[in-house]
């Protein structure tokens, strides 16, 4: 049984440390915040310009100046605090955020990332990817671990144009959670969904694959 | 000066300063902190040829994208095009120059123009298309790629509140790229939703101060478009 | 975490991060905004041969001059040694070293290296000793001299008011290098009048978001010198 | 008659324009506050991170959080703001004060300006002096016209080290007020104090002297 995109967050939410501040994507990643482990505290920041997000409104909360990365309606918490995107950044490329968690097209075996844009076909841009990778101190990956038509999304060398060269730690998938070893360009697999075999992962990557 | 700073609207803060060819500077960030009625403003008047820097282009019918759509606007200094169709369509066509930033990187150089730095160095972008015919040179043992400043004609910028001086509060997340942006234009025009009194705004709380400020107008009637309104029900498990 | 960060007192703030040889960031101006106690806690400890980050040194008898009166301090990285006739004696005797850059490019290098930025360009000291050995490079046809960023291994830095998540808010002209300093520690420390409860101060108006801040202590009867204090008489025709 | 301290800083402040952002240095300078003329309003930017100075305090209005660069005790206005000193120098750098006045110690026909060191004898350090030269639009000498020697401190070449190469843009001193022509490195004499003549101030000048 692979995991839902609810169990790859509460995998990835694994990654979490006592007093980390943590910058999560949209999508899956945004996910996270719902797992939380019990007795752990963290500072979510959002590139947009605040740190201390607090849950969705309330339908009578809503505010249209407070949005996150991805542009949802999100509210503050009492010790939550709004900054310009220049010192946002500042934050962020400086590396004072201990965790990004975000999504991706391709990961390779040496570190390298892609997931802002296929040449010809899709531009959705880099946004703050390319700042958070090079600049957060552990930049984990949550996606599909196969693409649409089933080929391998953690390859030995990106085909996409790269968000950062070198970037990635660890890969969260459907199939499990994974440390990525650059040095050796090789996953390390730390957990695997119930039922999925080390052959299973191994036919579905495209770097080698060792049991933690 | 303070005393003539304020305007009683768009066309009057625009009319004398704007020329096709020229480049402008747009706050916000998605929908949120945008300079409605100046984009409006812009709209009216007609002037093209745009260069246009600003995170986003708008959306669906908002915002920098009716000046895409009306055929203003030459190149785009952005770092996201998302889900606005006609940007990517255009760009794809051929139509739209773009230049793509990564986004701490443009807010870096907006800041960069308005405090005199001409280039600094940044770990963003090295080994990607970002970095390509830039210097890339190491420093303690990292590389890192030169980035240069970023400055306009003109910047238009949305805050919360301001003092007759000009000096600027913003609200939320609706500040991101506006307090940069301001220092970056040789003209710089704020619309504001409510212009207050001297002494009304803290001197410890002023994020603009008015030295930056040339021109404010007040604006009614936000729209404020919410791109994804996410919200939650009461009673439901907190997130 | 938010729960740890506030200490009792500056000892058990500093004790297990100081250590002989370190670098320091000390915030202040004159004599404005100086982390009186944090220093203090550093002349206690006698931790010694350090390099001290601050635009000035203090002044008789007060702040960061305790320090070098007490040969803690090896060397100083200062835009201004003014009237500090200790610092000026010490350095034309060589007993001290001194790196003396301009005041903006020392507040600039700091906040690059808080902000991830190892280098940068800037018009300040060209064609002076300030730019000799440094690459100087033209930019539309103006020439700059680049610049390096500067962390430590402390920052210590005072603010008006903090809450247990370390968010900070300074207060008039007592900020001056305080926010910028917090940035580029790896640990800093800060020193507030008042420690408030979560929630009392507002997020639009923190200069320093508890995410710079690893510990805050709250100081009492802050002595607070004043170098010139330059006032007028009731009455009398105003300046 | 040569004009007196206080007469020095009215004829400098004829270099305000309505509307400026202006940087007084220490001393002389810090007077030009008390002469603005009538009709014109200026804003006044210390570089330890505020705008908008106000008179000096009432001696019940004293703050010690609260001072110039010349760390005197001022006070705020109702339009006043205050911001750290990376967000003071980029104003400065950023040309956006419209005016500095300060002093020097030698000024030369190019323009160089010293005022920070006399090597082995003095050091003061060039605080904000340098970037405050470089950065802002025009700059404004006051000083005595020669040294206590007699020798002329308006000079072919500057013999101290340099605040600022090719920087000063006017000079006022006790003798008269004059532009700086840098390119035929010669003053031109706008004003000259009662009972000097152009061959007294040509004395006691290092280069040519023109009157306007």
């Amino acid at each position: 049984m692979v995991w839902t995109r609810e169990e790859i967050a509460a995998q990835a939410a694994q990654e979490l440390r006592d007093g980390y501040y943590v910058n999560l994507g949209i999508g899956i990643p945004t996910l996270v915040a719902n797992y939380v482990p019990d007795g752990i505290e963290v500072v979510l920041q959002s590139e947009n310009g605040m740190l201390g997000i607090g849950p969705f409104p309330f339908d009578d909360e809503v505010d249209p100046d407070l949005i996150n990365a991805g542009k949802q309606t999100v509210t503050a918490l009492p010790t939550s605090s709004f900054f310009s995107s220049a010192d946002s950044f500042a934050m962020i490329r400086g590396g004072h955020i201990d965790l990004a968690i975000l999504g991706a097209m391709e990961v390779a075996g040496n570190g390298d990332l892609a997931n802002w844009t296929v040449p010809g076909k899709m531009i959705k841009g880099m946004g703050g990817a390319m700042d958070l990778v090079a600049g957060v101190r552990r930049v984990v990956v949550v996606m599909t671990h196969t693409d649409k038509a089933g080929s391998p999304k953690i390859v030995a060398r990106c085909s996409l144009p790269l968000t950062g060269a070198g970037v990635v730690d660890a890969i969260v998938t459907e199939l499990g959670r994974f440390d990525l070893d650059q040095e050796n360009e090789q996953l390390i697999a730390i957990d695997l969904a119930a039922g999925v075999t080390p052959e299973t992962v191994r036919e579905r990557t495209g770097i080698p694959v060792v049991m933690a | 000066m303070p005393k003539h700073k304020v305007h009683s609207d768009t066309q009057s803060a625009l009319a004398d300063v704007v020329f096709d060819g020229m480049t402008i500077m747009s706050g916000g960030f998605g929908l949120s902190g945008n300079p409605e009625k100046l984009i409006a403003g812009l709209l009216a008047i007609g002037v093209k040829d745009l260069t246009v820097i600003s995170n986003n282009c708008g959306a669906d019918g908002f915002g920098l994208w009716t000046l895409l759509n009306n055929g203003q606007i030459r190149k785009m200094i952005s770092s996201y095009i998302g889900e606005n169709k006609l940007f990517a369509d255009l760009y794809l066509a051929g139509k739209l120059e773009l230049e793509l930033n990564p986004q701490g990187t443009l807010a870096e150089r907006i800041r960069a123009g308005g405090a005199g730095i001409p280039a600094f160095y940044t770990k963003t972008g090295v080994g990607t298309v970002v970095a390509e015919g830039k210097p890339v040179e190491q420093f303690d043992g990292e590389s890192y790629v030169r980035e240069t400043w970023l400055r306009a004609d003109l910047s238009i910028v949305k805050a919360w509140k301001a003092d007759p001086e000009g000096n600027l509060v913003y609200r939320r997340t609706a500040r991101n790229f506006n307090p940069n942006m301001a220092t970056a234009g040789r003209i710089t025009i704020a619309e504001v939703e409510e212009i207050v009194p001297a002494g009304a705004l803290d001197p410890d709380h002023v994020h603009t101060p008015g030295i930056y400020v040339d021109r404010v107008i007040q604006g009614s009637a936000y729209e404020k478009r919410i791109e994804f309104r996410t919200t939650r029900v009461r009673g439901e498990a907190q997130g």
